[in-house]
């Protein structure tokens, strides 16, 4: 979470994107020269079934105002299933921060293909947008990182 | 060329003119084929071109019966019984104050006559 | 009651099916029982008991108890059975090593129930037609049965016995139960209101880890939050966020494994209603990916490590409920 | 002696709160006491006492210790320590009160922990004898009068009116306070509410559990028990013994990393823990058995040899309320009486 | 004390024009563990790769961070270098700071902070990364091919060429496929069988092809290399040993009313049958759903007269398991169903024929004997009428969206063979385009309207109607001369769209290979890695892939074959070391690993561990096999204890990118 005086509010995005299709879509955006803000800053994992829970979370701790979460296509998935089992997992986990009063904007999952840059561009900028509409994550920060 | 037009008929039959990779099954099915001066295709690639008025004032537009052969035959989905629909209703749009109000039917209604010919009654009988 | 589960204790004792018996054991106090091992007929006669306190689920000590040698009795309610079966699919407990007894379960008594009603000084509690006599330092208390029923019991799910070699008394059913009420209700609420509930309620939270290491589902060998390594290690909550991480992580680690069993909200000792968070899972495992009773049997696979094609979506949970 | 009437109480406590922050125990929505910092119109829980002890105050559940600043590869050391505000905690028990005795005889002697002292300095502890005693309360066990509470400033009700004394200068300083909403009274009416207090004491179930063969002489007999086996069995390794206790005194201290610095801080441990005291080589304590010792054995055994004959327990009473298999230390205390 | 090294390209201007690459390099130098940090114009370069081994050798680094294009890009090359510097190449780590960062912002001082974030986070992760070494598991040297048409052949032929022996898997009785059913080939008009029969006859005497005809893939486990597959040899109820194809049994068969497949059902054969008089096996098969022996147990007339006794009417199913180092799939094309085209009354009137159906109709060995003739009556046809397109290049809910790409070249073919034969005969080809690239494709089309006077007409045909009369009336769109045409044909010959065989779904699923919608299998790369699978070790031959011609696929298969010869020369293979690995002091056994793995890669073992009460205790634990792991994580997420974790992205790899990150 970047806020400076005058300037309006620049929520910290993290992007958890699979190796073989979102990481390469978002590799794409870039060939493409397809803009989408600073904001967003890009983990590449082997799959989007690599994503524990436990990472979405630590990110919010850390001041992460928004959490996307980018892999195959289901059905397309390099390692066959991996996405289908992050589908179910983080339908619960979302599901679970909505229960507990966490704004749903801040999490997402997004099937991005390799040849999508186009979408994730698109993605990315549409969440940010979603995200800074929120303001600071402030229900799911650890004060104690929070910046002076 | 009536960018507007085109606008409108595109926009009335939800069709995507662009679908069509101008394989001619539409006229090769249709039966009033040899009634019209338009063709099937023709009014797909006439509407994509923007030369709506040809079509409008050509009676081509009323020999279409509807019958959808071409809709279901089309191998690209274009649909272009919508489309000749579609002119069709753009026409009737454009007889301005000339058209019935729906205000002067009731009185003008049979109480025998079906619905589905009262509805078409009223898009014929304003032209 | 407890004299048929005695006797039948001594029994398997006496002709050798069993080496020692899983039970329960009475305390200083009418309510304070302690789950017990016992190795023979005399301790059995000293200590054994079985009431309307004796509401622990003694599953969990399986895990420990059938690594020794020999064969242990545990009597089992039925909602404990269904964590003998989770348990025993994961392969935390040789089934082999255990004879079930399948026993009556509740509804058990809530002592702190009783003393809510500011009764104190208890010397004794007797259930006399379904209204609770109460001797106490400062004289005799009244209270019907009814409202002191512990929270677990209140919404129990089934009277069935799911897994059991011998059963003491008739199988029940599965119930119809209404413990999605209270998750529903907070669905019901705003996201504000839902984090100012949970907020109250997990700030709460002394981190005793009682609710985790009285979880039959929590055996693992070391836990997420004691292994430094994680790096999600923590002894105490220093700010808000791990108050609420702790539970977020500790529900979805036993989500689709957790028997619903209610133990960690019955065991808490600053009264947070722990179960909610894991009702919330249950609730929408069964209307997301079709009903699933974890612990209904030991063959079938958790909704957690399956899948099918045509899944929801993440999104679903933007489209449902209240935001 | 000096008295209010309970009608006056709200105005007690504005009065106090007015001059230094003020800690009441109030009820919760779940009907549990709990210290709270006073806000106009608080009501004071007639619970017999809170769920949390009020050790908390001196020694919180976790606290920052020092700060490291790190930019780049400078590595900036921090004292963040400051100095505390005075504030007065209302309403202590007799068992908690005593616990900060047992407390101060680890933290205020030498090394002295400044966190600790800091905190003891500032503030007040005023505590309220109790009337309606609970079968798990054994305070006389430790030679307790919960019906002559200690603490700067000692506090009765006999229910129409609550009567003052001082213990201590900090404690004649609270009542000077407050001397103004004071007015001096007969306490006829409160000794007749003591000696029925007293009358319960000696009638409660744990009235005669004594410590007469307890502390340091017997140590290696009870060390070498063979009780401890089956006591221990069903201990399910949980802190709610340890972290509901007015007396454990035990902390870990950590690092955490916020990313651009660490916040060295300290937090409760357990003996209960698995990872208790983990050192290089690992555990010193690998069973629960011998961690379910450790906690007893120090209640009972060491910390009385240490430190002239007082006990590590004032008989509060929690542990047996809350621990989930309802094991604790009578249960101990009375199947390893060695004669 | 970690000592690492960070190096900050320019990609020419493509990096440095928005990112102040000498910015970034010196704030990542003030980061803890950096002991050298460089910005160099083009790190790729030999010289760029020289100052990133220089670096690590003269300030003896323990890990590189390199700021550049995207680790997809250039990892390998940079892991390459430290290697060759002497450092383990998994202690290098990639910022992205073109493809994410220079190439997506405009403004120089925030893509400049968001490259340092980026360098901040691949140090945090380098700080943890772990040396790894890659494991090398061993090639068995045998491959398989499914599928035994052209494709399969020709790759088997080649992979046996190069020494090695290959299985071909058919699950017909006899190899051959669709070229065995067409008739004449184009451009060139030399008949099918002369050329596709020698070869089906060299696969079968080469002693390094064992081919499994009637045979089908049944499960596949394991990895590249290591390959173990299991293949169901369907009951034939006759000894392939023993049978020596002599014909007596297919000629005494008394059951001879059975639709003949070979010939698209045009005529009949019997139940006991030789596909074709040049199959390979050529072995009898019976046809269980015919036979009345195998029905009810009363007839035996071919075991009577078969004098090698061959008939076995208690054959059951056989399953094998062979091991194999590479796998070819193959499994070709089938013309789709018609059904959903009422309007060419396909099903309305036998006169209504497929292509393929034309070449059994043409075939010397086909029903008629080679004369054509109109199914319905058995007369000369004297107008035939080709639909172009019938099923292809359609919207999704109305056929494949592709083109089939052979269509207009076999119409053209057909259309000559007819005007050849039967100059009596009028042509008409109705056509949306005419796609003619090749070599002599088009000189072949012009051909045919030029010298054999076959009417192209630019349209589609509406409909076709049966009429009483026995002609089949057919109502056709010319667009270019703006009219209808009704034209009552004798013949209408359909230009079916191709499709992937209905096997190659499941199959897919068996080896975890990729497929696009249309199931045809999804290759590496489109234009690079044209015949492997993305799955290591799966090779793609023949119309599997896409539609193919003759010359197309004959050059895939052989193309395939030289994927598959490459790895099978190798003795091993150097593994993935970014595997996961089970911690067994933290395992619970629980299973919930095994459960989500794909590759079947976790295990379970008993082990015997020292308990906390110094009593020792057996416990079940989970084993990786570290050979078949293909490192996707999922099981370190299912793990609760965190017992899981994955080399290469470990939690605390990812946890230290996110702090990093977030900081």
């Amino acid at each position: 979470m970047q806020m400076n005086e005058n300037k309006e509010f620049e929520p910290l995005i993290v992007a958890f994107c699979c190796n073989w299709c979102s990481y390469a879509g978002a590799d794409l955006s870039g060939t493409n020269r397809l803009n989408y803000p600073t904001n967003v800053k890009i983990i590449r994992v082997p799959c989007s079934c690599r994503v524990n829970p436990m990472f979405i979370l630590r990110a919010f701790q850390r001041g992460a105002d928004g959490v996307i979460l980018c892999g195959c296509h289901p059905g397309d998935c390099h390692y066959t299933s991996g996405n289908y089992f992050t589908r179910r997992r983080m339908t619960l986990l979302f599901s679970m921060l909505d229960f507990l009063g966490i704004e749903r904007d801040r999490t997402r999952v997004e099937w991005v293909s390799a040849a999508e840059g186009a979408k994730f561009a698109a993605t990315m900028n549409e969440f940010t947008e979603a995200v800074k509409k929120l303001g600071p994550n402030r229900r799911l920060e650890d004060l104690r990182c929070r910046k002076q | 060329m009536n960018k507007n037009l085109k606008e409108q008929v595109l926009r009335a039959s939800g069709v995507n003119v662009l679908k069509c990779m101008r394989c001619g099954k539409c006229s090769g099915t249709c039966p009033s084929y040899d009634e019209m001066e338009y063709h099937p295709h023709q009014f797909v690639y006439m509407v994509e071109k923007g030369d709506i008025e040809p079509l409008l004032n050509s009676k081509s537009l009323y020999k279409c019966l509807t019958c959808f052969a071409c809709v279901e035959r089309c191998p690209r989905n274009v649909e272009p019984a919508k489309v000749v629909e579609a002119v069709r209703l753009a026409a009737v749009r454009q007889q301005g104050n000339n058209h019935m109000s729906p205000a002067q039917l009731p009185e003008m209604l049979d109480d025998d006559l079906p619905q589905q010919a009262i509805v078409t009654a009223f898009r014929k009988y304003v032209k | 009651m407890q004299e048929a589960i005695i006797n039948k204790a001594k029994q398997l004792l006496a002709d050798g099916t069993v080496d020692r018996v899983i039970g329960w054991k009475r305390g200083e106090f009418a309510y304070d029982i302690t789950p017990a091992v016992f190795g023979s007929a005399e301790e059995i006669d000293a200590d054994f008991v079985y009431d309307d306190f004796t509401s622990a689920n003694v599953s969990k000590y399986l895990v420990k108890e059938t690594k020794k040698e020999g064969k242990v009795l545990v009597f089992l309610k039925p909602c404990d059975t269904y964590s003998l079966n989770q348990l025993t699919k994961e392969h935390r407990v040789d089934r082999e090593k255990v004879y079930v007894v399948g026993i009556p379960g509740g509804p058990k008594l809530d002592i702190e129930k009783i003393k809510a009603k500011g009764i104190s000084g208890i010397l004794s509690v007797k259930n006399e037609n379904y209204t609770l006599k109460i001797e106490t330092i400062y004289g005799e208390e009244t209270m019907p049965f009814s409202e002191a029923i512990l929270d677990k019991c209140a919404s129990c799910k089934s009277k069935k016995h799911v897994v059991y070699d011998e059963l003491i008394g008739e199988d029940g059913e599965v119930l119809e139960s209404n413990r999605f009420d209270m998750v529903e209700q907070l669905e019901n609420m705003t996201a504000e209101e839902r984090y100012n509930f949970w907020r109250e309620q997990l700030s709460k939270c002394i981190r005793c880890n009682a609710c985790r290491n009285v979880c039959p589902a929590c055996t693992c060998e070391k836990c997420v939050f004691d292994n430094p390594e994680s790096g999600v290690e923590n002894k105490a909550a220093s700010d808000s966020f791990e108050e609420n991480m702790f539970h977020i992580i500790r529900a979805f680690h036993v989500a689709g494994r957790c028997t619903d069993c209610g133990e960690c909200s019955r065991v808490c000792p600053q009264n947070i209603p722990l179960h909610l968070l894991n009702r919330k899972f249950i609730k929408d495992i069964n209307s997301l990916y079709g009903e699933y009773q974890a612990g209904e049997d030991t063959t079938s696979r958790a909704p957690l490590t399956d899948y099918t094609f045509d899944d929801c979506e993440a999104s679903i949970v933007h489209e449902r409920g209240v935001e | 002696m000096l008295r209010i009437s309970l009608d006056k109480i709200d105005e007690l406590f504005e009065a106090v709160n007015s001059q230094q922050a003020l800690y009441i125990p109030t009820d919760r929505k779940d009907g549990a006491a709990e210290y709270k910092k006073y806000e106009s119109g608080m009501k004071m829980s007639d619970k017999l006492n809170t769920v949390r002890s009020a050790k908390d105050f001196f020694f919180p559940q976790t606290e920052n210790l020092v700060e490291f600043k790190m930019e780049g590869k400078k590595i900036e050391v921090k004292d963040i320590r400051e100095e505390s505000e005075d504030f007065v905690i209302f309403g202590v028990r007799a068992c908690d009160a005593r616990s900060f005795t047992i407390l101060d005889k680890v933290y205020l002697v030498e090394p002295v922990d400044s966190f600790y002292k800091n905190r003891r300095d500032h503030g007040t502890v005023v505590t309220m004898a109790c009337t309606r005693p609970s079968e798990t309360c054994f305070c006389q066990t430790f030679g307790i009068d919960p019906t002559a509470p200690e603490g700067d400033a000692a506090c009765w009700s006999d229910g129409s009116f609550l009567y003052f004394k001082a213990n201590t200068d900090k404690g004649q300083k609270f009542i000077d306070s407050i001397s103004s909403l004071l007015e001096d009274g007969d306490t006829a009416e409160l000794d007749k509410a003591i000696e029925k207090t007293k009358t319960i004491m000696s009638k409660l179930p744990l009235a005669n559990l004594s410590t007469e063969n307890f502390g340091g002489d017997k140590l290696n007999e009870y060390f070498n028990s063979d009780k401890w086996g089956e006591l221990s069995e069903s201990c399910l390794g949980c802190g709610t013994c340890t972290f509901v206790c007015p007396t454990c005194q035990c902390y870990d201290i950590k690092d955490f990393n916020t990313g651009d610095g660490i916040k060295r801080f300290r937090c409760w441990d357990s003996c209960m823990y698995s990872d208790f005291t983990k050192m290089a080589h690992g555990n010193p304590r690998l069973t629960q058995l011998e961690r379910f010792r450790q906690r007893f054995m120090h209640k009972l055994v060491y910390f009385p040899k240490n430190n002239e004959g007082e006990f590590g327990c004032v008989g509060c009473g929690r542990c047996l309320s809350k621990c989930p298999i309802s094991m604790n230390i009578v249960k101990v205390m009375k199947a390893l009486e060695v004669k | 004390m970690q000592r690492i090294g960070v190096f900050v390209c320019h990609c020419g201007t493509n990096i440095a024009a928005t990112v102040d690459v000498k910015a970034v390099a010196e704030a990542l130098g003030h980061e803890p563990g950096v002991v050298i940090s460089q910005d160099y114009q083009y790190m790729c370069s030999e010289s760029g790769q020289n100052l990133v081994k220089n670096a690590i050798k003269e300030h003896n680094l323990t890990g590189v961070v390199i700021c550049s294009c995207s680790p997809r890009m250039h990892e390998n090359t940079f892991r390459k270098a430290a290697a060759a510097a002497g450092l383990n190449p998994y202690l290098v780590e990639i910022a992205n700071i073109r493809e994410q960062c220079s190439w997506i912002h405009k403004d120089i001082a925030t893509a400049s902070e968001k490259a340092i974030i980026l360098g901040r986070a691949a140090i945090a992760k380098v700080h943890l990364n772990a040396p790894l070494i890659a494991g090398e598991s061993p090639v068995a040297k045998r491959a398989l091919v499914i599928g035994g048409g052209i494709a399969g052949i020709q790759t088997a032929l080649d992979i046996a060429e190069a020494g090695f022996d290959v299985d071909i898997v058919e699950k017909q009785p006899t190899i051959g496929g669709k070229m065995a059913q067409i008739d004449k080939t184009f451009p060139t008009l030399d008949c099918a069988a002369c050329i596709l029969t020698p070869k089906m006859v060299e696969a079968s005497q080469n002693e390094k092809i064992h081919i499994h005809s009637f045979s089908e893939v049944t499960d596949v486990k394991g990895f590249v290399g290591n390959f173990t597959v299991t293949i169901k040899k369907k009951a034939r109820f006759v000894d392939e040993t023993k049978c020596t194809g002599c014909g007596l049994c297919t000629e005494k068969c008394p059951m001879k009313k059975v639709p003949n497949e070979f010939n698209m059902g045009l005529d009949n054969r019997t139940a006991v049958y030789i596909p074709f008089a040049q199959a390979v096996p050529k072995v009898a098969t019976i046809d269980p759903n015919y036979c009345m022996m195998l029905k009810n147990g009363k007839c035996g007339v071919c075991s009577k007269v078969c004098s090698v006794g061959a008939i076995d009417y208690k054959q059951q199913d056989r399953f094998i398991e062979e091991k194999y180092g590479a796998i070819v799939v193959a499994t070709g094309f089938n013309p789709i169903k018609l059904d959903k085209y009422d309007e060419f009354a396909y099903n309305q009137s036998p006169d209504v024929v497929t292509s393929l159906e034309l070449e059994r109709l043409m075939n010397a060995a086909g029903p008629n004997g080679g004369t054509l003739l109109r199914p319905s009556d058995k007369t000369h046809p004297h107008k035939i009428v080709f639909v172009q397109c019938v099923g292809s290049r359609c919207d999704d809910s109305k056929g494949k969206p592709y083109c089939s790409k052979i269509c207009c070249m076999y119409t053209a073919k057909h259309a000559m063979l007819i005007r050849e034969k039967y100059p009596d005969t009028e042509v008409y080809v109705f056509y949306i385009d005419v796609r003619t690239p090749g070599k002599n494709f088009d000189e072949f089309y012009r051909r045919a309207v030029e010298q054999y006077n076959v009417h192209y007409i630019k349209g589609m045909v509406g409909k076709v109607t049966p009429k009483s009369d026995g002609k089949l009336a057919v109502q056709a769109s010319d667009l270019l001369s703006n009219e209808q045409l009704h034209i009552d044909a004798d013949m209408v010959v359909l230009a079916a769209a191709i499709e992937p065989d209905k096997t190659a779904r499941p199959l897919a699923t068996m080896l975890t290979t990729q497929m696009d919608t249309n199931d045809f299998f999804t290759e590496a790369h489109p234009k690079l890695r044209p015949v492997e699978s993305a799955t290591a070790g799966i090779f793609l031959s023949g119309a599997c892939q896409g539609p193919k011609d003759i010359p197309e696929t004959v050059a895939q298969a052989s193309a395939a074959a030289a994927k598959a010869i490459g790895l099978l020369c190798k003795n091993s293979i150097t593994c993935n070391p970014c595997v996961a690995h089970s911690n067994e002091l933290m395992c619970n056994g629980c299973s919930s690993c095994e459960k989500v793995c794909p590759y079947g890669a976790i295990t379970y073992i008993d082990k015997e561990f020292r308990m906390p009460d110094r009593t020792t205790a057996i416990r079940r634990v989970a084993s990786v096999n570290p050979a078949v792991c293909q490192g996707c994580g999922a099981c370190t997420v299912a793990c609760p204890s965190g017992a899981m974790d994955l080399n290469g992205f470990s939690n605390s790899q990812i946890m230290a990118e996110v702090d990093a990150i977030c900081k």
